[in-house]
């Protein structure tokens, strides 16, 4: 099973038997975000609270999903935390880069375009790093983003908000 | 690999082994292991036989249907039709112009949906779900009630994911239609559908079977079974992907409208407007699926040769052996959904290891070479029911045997001592 | 039979004796000759390429799509995925995600009136079809108009069967869409679709072209051609049945609502609602031409390595050779209807044979093994323009060459003596 | 050609070249229907004339279409002239059982339960057994049935005016 242990590192399983930032919180002033892997049923629902400078003070992970999209959650709301929305963002952009090498293989759903966004930062991952043993099971790409695409629908929305 | 040291009674009817040998695809080896293929709930395998008769068809008798005057395009149109005929004759059906083809058995509901529907349902109305439903046969009905502003009734579900038909006649009063799958494809449960058609009919509603799971698994007669909708894909009953059937009652689909419009549906077009040509050619705008026809017919010819009836008995006993040997392996550490007597129950196992996410048990047991589907097997509305996210699918077909259940059942061991704490 | 003999300069570029040695149906003899197919306007044959490829896809790598964590499913799901890119680069889209598969090219022009125009079209509207329009991209526009009251315009055609364009910024103006065939499928005539899409463009309206006729036998660049919508058939391209393509550009899919409901096209569904997938999911509900994909993307591969300009450039020839030859042969006894330049059309000829109706024609041309299609040929309003009742098509791919010319063209010579009063 | 001869006996040119009855009638008093091969775009329209006893006392014909869709026009209205409705029905019957043989085989149309409807009458068909050649070419046994469901029709319209 020397495949599954490339997925499965125990960094990942622990992120998955305790995650953290595990919770809700009150919206508003938070902001709540949803998202749906419409493959598996995984649902993830974000709290983002942000201070007066756009750094995020607070993320909460809610929803049910696997070992790896939970846990990739889990890591996410660690290394974003306290963080301003530009970094949390950079950040997204080099961990999905990570990420991307087949996602448009499997996606059919215009996820090519998204491999073509500029990388904008190369970001140290730390932990999440561990994480690229997932890139050799397309199929489980998905589970990985979840949470990241949903972080980056939750800061569109707070610019729609902002601007509309 | 060790089946003939084992008792084999329980499905000694059928020669899988003989049977397999008509399936290439499950002679691939995984990892040194032989292919253990349990997802045939979501799309079957097909036989040689399937495969061939395309190929024979494409490299001899292909042409257009319906419009052509030299000799292979006669061949091709008599091929085509002899498949309507073949389908109508496997499901009982009064006569081929019963038999609507679609591109799959999502079409056919859409069909019955905006066709029927449209012209019968409005604010006011009502029609009957159930909560056991695939998502094929609720969101088209969601879609034409967004449109046309008529009530969805549910009929509920019981904790152990069969209908529960208490309320049945309270829920049926005053519906103009209740659809409602014949076998659950997440649960195996088989619905009372003598039950649910003969409330329909006290209540002046019509019916719609979804037979997708039944079909390919059960002997089925649409007239006996009385209902006035069925509908199933070919994908799922060892024929090719790109056809699906709708059967509809003669006189139901003589007064509907077309669906698509375009060519081969028509009596004549002028600037000024259409006249529809009569069923089945109304509901059918375009070239046809005509190769996968030729391959549906083939897969019934399979199915018959082995005989619906020794599948059923073969499904049932091995439904019976693997539900023993999974709650002998795995005790209380597995949930398998659904009805418990394997008699109510079709070949589909939804399972749910504690502690293990689906698409983690379904990702170790590709290690294995066992092929299962977690998800939410396009049944939101029941794993809502059943408060869990996803679930581990294991389906069987004629080709599986005890062997398969037990390298499930071992493959699901080592998910889960893998995930242990 | 002669071809050694005779000039082939015309036609020297393809290999047109290799390209048939792939195609198995055209080595059949009818009464002792060889087969002459002259029917690929209508469907074309297969190589053994295409063929093989799905064959080979069911027996090694066959499973439902998108929803499988275990390898075949994961093998499955690229190589569909890979089809639908292939066919993206093959028609120059801007992405993979703005083509949709469909079950033909009948039901991409149903998806775009019953998703794009039923959201954008009533009363008051307008929208501009062409009497060369089949009735694939005729009937689903008046079904809708009859739903919601819009109005729908006509390009007049002039006497030859080609587009009358003299009055198109008259007839585009205030028009939402206009929607037209690329290549007439009767007469042949290649519509000035830049032309007619500048000037929609100036009206503010969409356009839909109907590229059935011309993306098989033409490069075709939707990018470059600035459409809204494109819609075309695996089964006319040596494709499989079962299969059409709506290409949109992006940001239209992404407006436009769900067209089928069912599985595959949902991010979630409750017994309250759903909410849809991205486009092109959001419009392939339930289990979609998988092996057709396949097969269609084999296609492709043939295709373009023969070369979609050399094709062309041989039908053109094969195209001007026969309109000489034939009215050599028979002269006045004939009308080919169509342009008589070989450059503004396709190798589509619509024979008039006077005094024998086309059916008649047809059948005496079986007797020769040439196989042409006579009647209306899903275009009413045209043979109504043409004032004919039918005619007897024969249509060129890359497989004819000038001995199917001449076949035809004695064959029709016996037909015209064998009617002769 | 000799299956060529066995479709197109003498005597169907010799109908086809010179059809009897072809015209129109005035509507009201006479009815009109109107059939079409949806296969091949071949239309026909009929008037009939009944007289106060159900007695066929004029046709015509009207419309489009091949040799043998024209021909057996032009000879079923010659037949059946003179006759009562339920004597052309009965002849009606007896020619599409000669034609019946393949019909269902092409159909797709629902003409299976035609084949089926009882044989009323075994009549001498006279001219038209010519055109029993056509049950061998299943494509043209439309062309040669057009006309005869087109009267069948115009019956049932009648019939229906008369009891509505
Ligand atoms: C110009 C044109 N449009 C549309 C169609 C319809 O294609 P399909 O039957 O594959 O849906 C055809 C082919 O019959 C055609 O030639
Ligand atoms: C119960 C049920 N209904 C409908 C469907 C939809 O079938 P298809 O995807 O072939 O349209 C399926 C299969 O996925 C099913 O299992």
């Amino acid at each position: 099973m020397s495949g599954l242990e490339d997925l499965y590192r125990e960094i990942i399983l622990d992120h998955y038997r305790n995650p953290r930032n595990r919770g809700e919180l009150e919206s508003p002033p938070a902001h709540r975000a949803e998202g749906f892997n419409p493959l598996c049923g995984d649902e993830i629902v974000l709290h983002v609270l942000l201070d007066d400078d756009g750094v995020i003070d607070d993320i909460k992970i809610g929803g049910q999903g696997c070992s790896i999209s939970q846990s990739s959650a889990s890591m996410m709301s660690a290394a974003v935390k306290g963080k301003t929305i530009e970094e949390a963002r950079n950040l997204t952009a080099t961990f999905k880069a990570m990420m991307s090498i087949h996602e448009t293989e499997i996606g059919g759903d215009g996820s090519e375009a998204e491999a073509d966004e500029p990388v904008t930062a190369d970001l140290p991952l730390g932990d999440l790093e561990a994480l690229r043993g997932v890139v050799k099971f397309p199929v489980r790409i998905k589970c990985a983003t979840l949470s990241w695409n949903t972080l980056s629908q939750a800061f569109d929305e707070l610019a729609a908000e902002a601007t509309g | 690999m060790t089946s003939s040291e084992r008792p084999t009674g329980d499905q000694a009817e059928l020669d899988v082994a003989a049977i397999r040998k008509d399936f290439p695809l499950l002679h691939q080896e995984q990892e040194g292991k032989r292919l253990v293929f349990l997802d045939s709930a979501a799309s079957s395998q097909r036989p040689v036989h399937v495969v061939e008769a395309m190929s024979e068809f494409y490299y001899t008798s292909y042409a257009n249907v319906h419009r052509g005057v030299y000799r292979v395009a006669e061949r091709a149109t008599n091929r085509f039709e002899q498949a309507r005929a073949t389908v109508a004759r496997f499901i009982g059906a009064g006569s081929a112009a019963e038999v609507v083809f679609t591109k799959n058995a999502t079409e056919a509901i859409n069909l019955v949906a905006g066709s029927w529907g449209k012209t019968n349902l409005g604010p006011g109305d009502a029609i009957v779900l159930t909560i056991l439903e695939h998502h094929a046969n609720i969101v088209p009905w969601q879609m034409l009630a967004a449109e046309r502003g008529f009530e969805i009734r549910w009929i509920p579900a019981t904790d152990d994911g069969r209908l529960d038909l208490s309320d049945l006649d309270r829920l049926v009063d005053g519906a103009k239609l209740v659809a409602f799958t014949s076998m659950s494809n997440v649960t195996g449960s088989i619905t009372a559908a003598e039950q649910i058609i003969a409330a329909a009919k006290a209540a002046g509603a019509l019916t719609l079977v979804d037979a997708c799971q039944s079909v390919p698994h059960l002997p089925t007669d649409v007239t006996e079974l009385g209902a006035d909708f069925v509908t199933f894909s070919g994908h799922k009953m060892l024929g090719p992907t790109g056809i699906g059937i709708l059967w509809a009652r003669a006189e139901l689909l003589e007064a509907m409208p077309p669906f698509l419009g375009g060519g081969g549906m028509i009596l004549n077009v002028t600037t000024d407007g259409f006249l529809p040509d009569a069923p089945p050619a109304r509901f059918e705008a375009g070239t046809p699926p005509i190769a996968e026809a030729i391959g549906l017919a083939a897969a019934i010819d399979y199915l018959e040769s082995v005989g619906m009836e020794a599948i059923r008995r073969h499904e049932v006993a091995l439904t019976a052996y693997a539900l023993r040997k999974l709650s002998t392996e795995l005790g209380d550490s597995l949930t398998i959904h659904g009805p418990s007597e394997p008699a109510a129950r079709g070949g589909v196992l939804s399972l749910e290891l504690h502690g293990v996410h689906a698409h983690d048990v379904s990702q170790v047991l590709d290690e294995h070479a066992v092929c299962i589907r977690p998800g939410h097997h396009c049944a939101k509305p029941l794993m809502k029911h059943l408060g869990v996210p996803a679930t581990a699918r294991a389906s069987f077909y004629l080709y599986n045997d005890t062997d398969d259940a037990d390298a499930l059942a071992e493959a699901l061991v080592a998910a889960r001592d893998f995930f242990a704490l």
